[in-house]
C-alpha cells in the first residue's frame, strides 16, 4: 500500500493547507446514521511479494489445459498469441487510457481500432464493423436487438427472432436477458438429423425480424445450407451468423453469402482464453444496420490542418447522448482485448490467417482419424464438415469419460449433457492449431482403454 | 502516419507458422464453402508491426504519460504485479468449463472476491458475471424485475434516475425494459426529496443512483430517499462508479440500497485499456439474491481425498434459485477480477485509506486551483459546479462565466490543457452544470503533482482567447473536426487503397 | 523534464516488503560499521516511478520507433519470443554454480551456439565467455598471446590494424600489453598490401581487421593479407563486427583467420540495451583452442541414470588445457546467449538469407540515395566515401563537397535527419571518410522505408544550410551542448538539490 | 524467417531497380577462392511457436533455484525484482535503441544514467560514478588498472597491488588478465585467522598502486578494520572497496571511510542471476581518478535553447577517441541492467534500501541459528558479522553434502573447496530477502540428518 499512495505521510500538511486538521474533517458531509463505525473486517494489506506468492500458489492450483492433453473448446479456444502482442499492448500508453474522449490525444487507439474495423470488415465481407463489444454472446444478443429495431415495423412476425436451437444454453440465456425486456420472442430455428438447417424451419422465419445461426455450429459442423437463407427469409429478415472467425480464414464469409449482421467470439484473434474473459465480441453488419449499431466506432476524419485524423463517430446512437433511448448501454468494453486481435490479425496477414485455417482443420482431421480408431466411439455426425470441434458418441456417459480420462491427463472434451439431457453419452471434442500430436495420440490411447472397460 | 494497409510485404509475408499436422491436400474440406477471396488484409513483417504499434502508442496518453484528471473514470495507478499475475498459465491457459477441481484456485479467488465486495457494500451476496458497470446495472436491474414478478408486482414498470445520472443507467433499465422516469436536482446539485416524492407510486421498480452523486457532492438525503422508495415498495440501486469515495467511511448497505454495482475497473484499477476490459460485478441484500445470474462460487467443507488450496474448504460453483440466468457466457472476466483481487490484496482493510486518500486529493486540487485563481485573478472567470464545503472523490467547475465573458468554452479549456500536457478532465458532463469541468484526481497523484496542475490550470485559465481557441497545437494532431466525421462516414479502408 | 530528486514522497515512501525473518532488534548487527547517513536518495511511489521512466523512454529513439541506420552496429529487429523466453525461470532463476545436471537445458543451448557459431566462421572451437564484442577481441588477443609465450615467441609484442579499424581493436590489444602498429588505407579505402608488409616481421603477432571493412566494401585481397602475415608467423584476426554480410557467402576460416569475435547483439540481434548488454563469442582454429578461457561446454555419451536433454547425450563444463583463465567470473552474459540462440533458430541454415537480404538492402539504399539525388539535383553535394561497384551491408557517403560548398556538415545531415524522424547513421567514423555517414539499413527495414529514407535523405541534403545548421527542432531538446557538458561537468544531482 | 525479413519475395524487383539480376550479383566482389560452396551445414529455420516449444523444454530442464530450499550465493543473489522495473524496461524505446550517440533523441536513457551515477554515487559514498561496467569482476579489474595509471608515477612500489587473498579464484582470474598486460604485479594481501584484514599486510602495502578488498569479504564477512586502511596506506596508494551494494542500506559506505574506488556487482538490484549475466558492474571514484575512469559517463548539460540536456562526456578517456591510449576497451556495455538497477533502486527509497539490507541480515541470521541447531556443523568465523553469507565446517566434504541433500530437495550452499583445497569441507552458506522459512526448516532438517549419517 504504502507503494501506491504517493501522498502517505504528507496528510497533515494537506490538510492543513485546507484549514483542516483531520481526515475526519473531509467526510463531514456523512450523516452519522450512515456512517461506518469499525474498520472493515478484512485482512491487512500485503505487499508485492507477499501477493505474488498466494497468486502463484493459487493459479498454481488450477490445471492449465497446456498441463494436460486437452480437447475442450465449445465457444474458447486454445491458441497461441504471438509474443509481440502482449509486449505491446501492455504499453502504459495503451493499456492505461481510457476510452478515447479527447481525440487528439488518443490517435493511437484511435487508428488501432480503425484498422481493427478494416481488419474485420474485410475479414466477414460486410462494410461496417464496430470496435468490439463484450463477447460474442452479448454480440449475438445485440444483433437480435438491433435486427428489430430495424425491421420492427415491416416484419410480418412482429418481435419474432428465430435462433437456431443448437445454441448452447448458456448463450441462449445471455440473449433471453438481452432481448426480453424488449418484448423480443425467441423461437427455435431447427437442425434436421444431420445437423444441417431445417429448410422448413427456415422458410417458417421468413418475415420474423432476424434469425440467428452458427457457423460452423456449437457442434462444429460447417452448414452449406446457410447459403441459401438469405433467399429464403427475405429482405425485411435479418441475416445474423455467428462466426469463430479463425474459420474464415478458410471459408467463405458470411457477408458475402447474403449475411446482413456477423457477430463472433474474437478470442481466437489475440486472446488467450482466460478462463472466459476478458474476450470480445464482434460485431459487423451491413450499411442499413450502422445507426442501429451498438457499441463505439471509429471514424476516419481530418484536424483543424486538414491531416488525417480519427474520432469516435455515430455517437448520437450512445448512451451518453441517447440515454434511455441509446442503442445499447455499452459504456466500458473490450478495446484493449479488440486491440490485441488487431495485432495477432496484422501480423497473420491473408495467408496467414489462411494457414491458421488450415492447422485448426487438419488438427480436427488428426483427431477425427485417431477416434475413428477406437472402437466404442461414433461420430454423431459422420458425413459432416467439421471445423475445429466434433461431436463424438461415446459408450457410456462423457462425464464419466472426462472423469475417468483425467488419470491418463487427458481432458477428452466438453460434456454436451451439460447442453442438453439427451446428449449426455456424447463429447464435443476440440483440436485447434495448438493441439500436439503426442496428445492426439494420449486421447485415442485413454479413449480405447475406457472404451474397453465401459463396454466390457 | 501510416495506417496498416500501407504496409506491402510480398504474399506469404508476415507470422510463419509450423506445418500443419496433416497436409492440406488430405484434408477433407468443406468445398462448397472455402472463401474465394482472402481478406484483404495488410502483409506485414514483425519489425513493421512491432513499429507500427509502438509509433501508435506513442500517439496515445494514459495515466503513465501523465495526469489524467478524468472524473467520474478514477484513472488511478495500475500496480504492476498485477499483470505479471494476470499471464500466469493458471488463468491463462484455463478454460471455465474445466471440472471444479481443476479450478479451486480461481473459485478461491473468485469466492474472496464475492466476500470483500459484499462487505465493503455493506451488501449479503455478490456475482463477479456481469463485465462492465452497464452490465452490472442491466444485471441488477434484471433481478430486481424478476424479484418483483415473482412477487406478483409486474405493475412496477418505471426506474427513477437524477437527471444527473450517467447515460448508462437509464440505457439499462431501458433495455430491461423499464420506462425512465427523470426526476431533477436542487440548485446545489443534490436530490430534490420533494421531486423524487411526486413520482413516487407503485409503478416504481427502483430509484438508481450514485452516492456521492455525478457533482461529487454526497447525498446527504440519501437515508431519507431510501426510505421514500421502500416507502412505496421500490427497490434502491446504487451505482458504484463513485464507490472509490466511501469505503470504509459509509456503504451502501447503511445508506439503504437493495443493490449496487462495482466498477472494478475504476476502484479496484483493472486498467482501462482504452476503453475497457472492465468488470462490473453486483451485490445485493438477501432478498435479490436469489435471482442473481449464476453460478456464484460458495464454499463447503472439504471431503477426504480433495485437493484444497484452503484447510478444509472446497469451493464450488452454486446456481441461485431463482437465477435470471446469464449475461455473460462464461464466469465474466476472470482475468480483470484476478488484477483486482491483486489489487484488493495490495490494501486489505486499509481499502479505507486508499478512499480518504482519493478525497483528500480531490479536495486538496479544489483548494489549490481556487487559490492559484484568486492569486492570478482569474478566479471571476469559473465557479464551482456546486455548492459545497467538502467535495468527495472529484468536482465539479463551471466556466459559463469565462463562456459569457470571453467566449472561452469549456472545451477550449480542455485543448488547453492537452497543450500542458494533461489529459483533460470531463467535459459537460453531468449536463446539470453549465460548461462542466469534472475532475476526479484520484489517490494516486502526488501532491506535487496535484500543485502543478493547479498552477498550470490556472494559466490555462488566464490564456488569451484566441490562443485557447486554436488549442491544441502541441499534440500529435491539431483539434479533430468530429462534424466531419459524421458527415464523411469513413469507418474502414476504402477500397481504393487496398 | 523532472528528475528523480525532483520527487519528494514522505519517509518510508516506495516499494513495500515484507517483514524481516527476524525483528531488526535481535539481529546481530556489525554496530560499528553502521551506515550513518542513509543514501540521499529520492522517494517515489510505484505511480511517480513507472510515469517517470515512461515518460524518459518516450524522449529515446530506438529501433521500434525508427529507422535506425547507425553503420556499424547492425540495428536490426529483435524479434519478441526472445524476451519471452529471456524471461522464463529455467534461465532467470539459474545460478552459474549449480551442479551440470542442474544446467543440462542451458549447456545444451551453449553447446548448439559453440558450434554454430564455428561453422559459420569456419573456426574449430568457440568460448561463449566474452560478454561483447571488445572483451572478445582482448581476450582472444590474451590467447594470441599465450599462444606465443608457449611457443617461445615472447618477442611478438607488435599487432598491426588498419587506420579504419574500430577503436576498440587497438584499445583491446593495448591492454593485453601489446604495441600497436597502424597501417593505412588505400585511396578507395581498402587494405594496402605494401604498407602492410612494410610493418610485417618476428615482432608481429597478429594483424586486426574486419572484413568487409569498416567502409563496408569487401577486401578482395584478405587472402593475400592472410598470407603475408602468416608468411612472418603472425596471427590474423577477425572482428566480427560486420559479420552480417557474408553469413554463408564466405567465412573468416575461408578467408585464412585463426581467431574471430562475434558481436551477438549485432549479428544475432541481442537488443542492444542503449549500450548494452551483449555478448562477444570468440572462435579460434584449433592451435589456439588450448588456451582459451574456461570452461566450454562438451558432450560425451550419457551414463546411466543421467537424464539427458537430448538422447544419449552428457553436456558438460570442460577446461581447455592451456587456458588463460577467465575474462568474466561466471559463463558470460548467459541471457544475452539465449537470445541469440533464439535468433539462430529462427533462421537456421538460413542465415545466408539473413546476409543476403542486409546486402540486398545496404545496395538498394545506395542506389536509391544516388538515384533520388541525381533526379533532385544535389548529387554534387557528396560523394561515396568509397569506390565500388556493390557495397556490403553497410556503406559510407562522404558530405566533404558540401561542407566546402555550403559549409553543410556531416552532423548537419545528422541533425537533419532527426528532424525527419529517422536515427542518424554514423558520424565521423571512420576516420579516413572526410565528413562521413556511415549507414547500415540492415536486413530487417522494408523496401518502402529505404525508399523513403531516401527521399528525405535527400530532401535533407537539400535544405538550405540555416535550417541545418538550427535542426533538429522537433526532438526533445535542441542540439545539445556537449563542450559545456565537459567544462562544466555535472555528473550527478547536484547537493543543492538534494 | 519469413516473419522476420520484410523484402522477402520482393528481391527480384529490388535487385532489376540496380540493374541486378540475381543475389550473386551482390556478391561478385567476394574472390572465388574464399567463396562458401555449400550450404551451411545447420537445422532448418523454425517458427517462433517451435522454439519457444524448444526453449520451454530446455530451459524447463534447467532446475531454478525458486524450485528447491537454495542456499547458493557467492557473488550473485536471489533478489525480487518488482514488477514495475521489467514491464519498463522492455519498452521498445530502452530496449531497442544503441548508445546516445545522438544525444537529442537520446535524453531518456541519457538522464535515466545520469541518474544512476547519482544513485550509485549516493550509495558508496563517492562523488563520481560512470553508467556501469560488464560485471563485478571487470569493475575490479579495471579498478586497478585505473589506479596504476592514476599512482603508476608516484607509488614508491610501482606497478604492484596487493589484493585480499579471499578474492574467489574465478574473479583473481579475471583480474589477472585484464592487468597482465599493464605490467602490474599482483601481491595477496593477507587475512588473519578470524577473517579480518592482518594489519601487517596492510602495511606492507603502503605506497603500492592501489590494495583491493571485499566489504563484506567472499565469505560474508564484515571487517570493521577496512575504516583504518587508508590511513594506514596513505595518500598515493588507491583504497579499493568491492561490496555488495544492497549491505550498503544498513552499513557504511566506503567512500565514508576512505575507499577511493568502489566497484560492485550490481546485480542484486534490478537484475536477476540469469546464470550469471547480463549484471552489471558498479564503478564510483572520487574526483582524483575521474579522468582516469574506464566506461560511459553521462554529464548534464544544456542545449541551444539552454535547457537542460544530457550527454555522454568526458569521451576523450574512450577507445573510439582516444583508441590504443584509452582508458578501457570498453564500447558494449550494461546500459539495459543498470537501467533496471536504477528503476530498483528508485522504487526502493532510503529507507526501502536499508529495509532490503534488513531482511537480508535477518534471513542470514535465521540460517545461522538454525545450522547452530545441527550437531556436526560449526561456523568458520563464529565470532564475525556477517551478511549475506557465511562459511560452514561440515563433518565431510562440502561436495558430498550438495549431492546427499539434493534428494530434500536442498542446494545447501556453495562448495568451498571450489575456491581452495584447503576449504574443501566448508559450505558457504547465503541466505537472502527471498529465503523462506520453509526452506530453512527444509536445510535444517536435511542437514541435521546428513550430519548424523556422516559422523555415524
Ligand atoms: C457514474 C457511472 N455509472 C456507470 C458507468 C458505467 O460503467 P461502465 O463504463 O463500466 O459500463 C460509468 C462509467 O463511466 C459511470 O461513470
Ligand atoms: C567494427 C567494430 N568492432 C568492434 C566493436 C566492439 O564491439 P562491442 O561494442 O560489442 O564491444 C564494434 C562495436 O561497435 C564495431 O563496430
Amino acid at each position: 500500500m504504502v507503494d501506491q499512495l504517493p501522498n502517505l505521510g504528507r496528510e497533515a500538511e494537506m490538510l492543513s493547507a485546507m484549514g483542516y486538521t483531520s481526515m475526519d474533517d473531509l467526510f463531514s458531509d456523512v450523516p452519522v446514521d450512515v456512517r461506518m463505525q469499525e474498520d472493515l473486517p478484512l485482512r491487512p494489506s500485503q505487499t508485492e511479494e507477499e501477493i505474488i506468492a498466494d497468486a502463484r500458489r493459487l493459479l498454481g492450483a488450477n490445471v492449465p489445459l497446456g498441463s494436460m492433453a486437452s480437447f475442450i473448446g465449445a465457444g474458447l479456444y486454445r491458441n497461441h498469441v504471438p509474443a509481440a502482442v502482449f509486449q505491446l499492448v501492455t504499453r502504459g500508453e495503451f493499456l492505461t487510457a481510457y476510452t478515447p474522449y479527447q481525440a487528439e490525444v488518443s490517435q493511437g487507439m484511435l487508428q488501432a481500432m480503425w484498422e481493427f474495423q478494416g481488419l474485420i470488415s474485410e475479414l466477414v465481407g460486410l462494410p461496417v464493423a464496430n470496435l468490439s463489444v463484450y463477447d460474442g454472446s452479448s454480440a449475438a444478443a445485440e444483433a437480435i436487438t438491433c435486427a428489430v429495431r430495424v425491421h420492427g415495423r415491416k416484419a410480418t412476425q412482429k418481435g419474432v427472432v428465430y435462433v437456431s436451437e443448437l445454441v448452447p444454453p448458456d448463450r441462449w440465456s445471455v440473449i433471453h436477458n438481452y432481448t426480453q425486456g424488449g418484448g423480443i420472442e425467441l423461437r427455435k430455428l431447427r437442425h434436421l438429423e444431420d445437423g444441417t438447417l431445417d429448410p422448413a424451419s427456415v422458410a417458417e422465419a421468413a418475415g420474423a425480424c432476424a434469425v440467428y445461426v452458427e457457423q460452423p455450429n456449437p457442434l462444429g459442423l460447417l452448414d452449406a445450407s446457410l447459403v441459401g437463407v438469405k433467399d429464403i427469409v427475405g429482405e425485411h429478415t435479418a441475416f445474423i451468423v455467428g462466426v469463430n472467425p479463425v474459420s474464415l480464414g478458410l471459408y467463405e464469409a458470411p457477408g458475402h453469402y447474403g449475411a446482413d449482421i456477423v457477430v463472433g467470439e474474437g478470442q481466437p484473434f489475440g486472446s488467450p482464453m482466460t478462463a472466459g474473459g476478458p474476450i470480445y465480441g464482434i460485431f459487423a453488419c451491413s450499411n442499413a444496420y450502422m445507426r442501429q449499431m451498438p457499441g463505439r466506432i471509429v471514424g476516419r476524419t481530418i484536424d483543424e490542418d486538414e491531416q488525417t485524423a480519427y474520432c469516435l463517430t455515430l455517437s448520437t446512437r450512445e448512451q451518453h447522448i441517447r440515454r434511455h433511448r441509446a442503442t445499447s448501454n455499452l459504456c466500458t468494453n473490450e478495446t484493449l482485448i479488440a486491440l490485441m486481435g488487431a495485432m495477432h490479425m496484422s501480423l497473420l496477414g491473408p495467408e496467414g490467417v489462411r494457414a491458421l485455417a488450415v492447422r485448426n482443420a487438419a488438427a480436427l482431421h488428426a483427431v477425427v482419424d485417431a477416434l475413428q480408431g477406437v472402437s466404442g466411439v461414433e461420430l454423431v455426425h459422420p458425413d459432416g464438415h467439421h471445423f475445429n470441434e466434433i461431436a463424438v458418441r461415446l459408450p457410456g456417459t462423457a462425464a464419466d469419460c472426462i472423469t475417468a480420462l483425467e488419470a491418463h491427463g487427458v481432458l477428452p472434451g466438453f460434456d454436451l449433457g451439460r447442453w442438453s439431457d439427451d446428449r449426455a453419452d456424447q463429447l464435443l471434442v476440440t483440436a485447434t492449431d495448438q493441439t500436439r500430436p503426442e496428445e492426439i495420440e494420449r486421447l485415442a490411447t485413454a479413449m480405447a482403454a475406457w472404451c474397453a472397460e465401459v463396454v466390457a | 502516419m501510416n495506417n496498416l494497409w500501407d504496409h506491402t510485404g510480398a504474399a506469404g509475408a508476415g507470422y510463419a507458422q509450423p506445418a500443419p499436422l496433416v497436409a492440406e491436400s488430405e484434408l477433407n474440406l468443406a468445398t462448397s464453402l472455402l472463401r474465394k477471396e482472402a481478406p484483404r488484409w495488410p502483409r506485414l513483417s514483425e519489425p513493421e508491426m512491432v513499429r507500427h504499434y509502438t509509433n501508435l502508442s506513442r500517439r496515445n496518453f494514459g495515466i503513465d504519460t501523465g495526469f489524467y484528471p478524468l472524473g467520474s473514470c478514477t484513472m488511478k495507478h495500475n500496480p504492476r504485479v498485477n499483470e505479471v499475475i494476470a499471464q500466469m498459465p493458471g488463468i491463462c491457459d484455463v478454460h471455465p468449463h474445466q471440472p471444479e477441481h481443476h479450478l479451486q484456485g480461481l473459485l478461491a479467488i473468485f469466492h474472496e472476491m464475492q466476500h470483500m465486495l459484499a462487505v465493503c457494500a455493506g451488501m449479503d451476496e455478490v456475482t463477479l458475471q456481469p463485465v462492465a458497470g452497464a452490465q452490472g446495472e442491466f444485471t441488477a436491474v434484471r433481478c430486481i424485475q424478476e424479484y418483483f414478478r415473482e412477487r406478483g408486482e409486474a405493475q412496477r414498470t418505471r426506474i427513477v434516475v437524477p437527471d444527473s445520472a450517467h447515460g448508462t443507467n437509464p440505457a439499462s433499465a431501458a433495455m430491461a425494459g423499464f420506462e425512465i422516469v427523470e426526476v431533477p436536482s436542487t440548485e446545489d446539485g443534490r436530490i430534490d426529496l420533494q421531486a423524487l416524492e411526486a413520482v413516487l407510486d407503485d409503478t416504481i421498480a427502483a430509484m438508481m443512483i450514485t452516492n456521492p452523486n455525478t457533482l461529487g457532492l454526497f447525498e446527504t438525503d440519501i437515508a431519507a430517499a431510501s426510505e421514500l422508495v421502500h416507502g412505496v415498495g421500490g427497490q434502491m440501486y446504487y451505482d458504484g462508479a463513485n464507490f472509490n469515495a466511501i469505503i470504509g467511511r459509509t456503504s451502501p448497505g447503511l445508506m439503504g440500497f437493495d443493490a449496487v454495482h462495482y466498477n472494478l475497473h475504476k476502484t479496484f484499477s483493472q486498467p482501462h485499456g482504452g476503453g475497457g476490459p472492465g468488470s462490473g460485478p453486483i451485490g445485493v441484500k438477501a432478498h435479490l439474491a436469489p435471482f442473481l445470474p449464476g453460478p456464484v462460487v460458495d464454499v463447503r467443507d472439504a471431503e477426504a481425498g480433495e485437493r484444497t488450496v484452503e484447510a478444509g474448504r472446497w469451493f464450488h460453483w452454486r446456481e441461485p434459485e431463482h437465477s435470471i440466468g446469464k449475461v455473460q457466457q462464461w464466469h465474466g472476466n476472470a482475468g480483470a477480477v484476478l488484477r483486482c483481487w491483486a489489487f484488493y490484496r495490495r490494501y486489505g482493510r486499509d481499502l479505507r485509506t486508499m478512499s480518504e486518500h482519493a478525497v483528500l486529493n480531490a479536495n486538496y486540487l479544489r483548494h489549490a486551483i481556487h487559490r492559484e485563481a484568486k492569486d492570478a485573478g482569474v478566479d471571476h472567470l469559473f465557479v464551482d459546479g456546486a455548492r459545497t464545503d467538502v467535495a468527495k472523490h472529484e468536482f465539479t467547475l463551471s466556466m459559463q462565466p469565462a463562456k459569457e465573458a470571453l467566449g472561452v468554452t469549456a472545451m477550449d479549456i480542455a485543448k488547453g490543457l492537452l497543450d500542458m500536457g494533461y489529459m483533460a478532465p470531463t467535459v459537460y458532463f453531468p449536463l446539470v452544470v453549465p460548461e462542466c469541468l469534472m475532475i476526479e484526481p484520484t489517490e494516486t497523484e502526488a501532491k506535487d503533482t496535484l500543485d502543478r496542475f493547479a498552477k498550470d490550470f490556472v494559466a490555462v485559465v488566464g490564456t488569451d482567447p484566441a490562443t485557447l481557441h486554436a488549442a491544441p497545437v502541441t499534440t500529435p494532431v491539431r483539434r479533430v473536426d468530429e462534424v466531419y466525421a459524421a458527415r464523411n462516414l469513413c469507418l474502414r479502408v476504402p477500397e481504393d487503397d487496398l
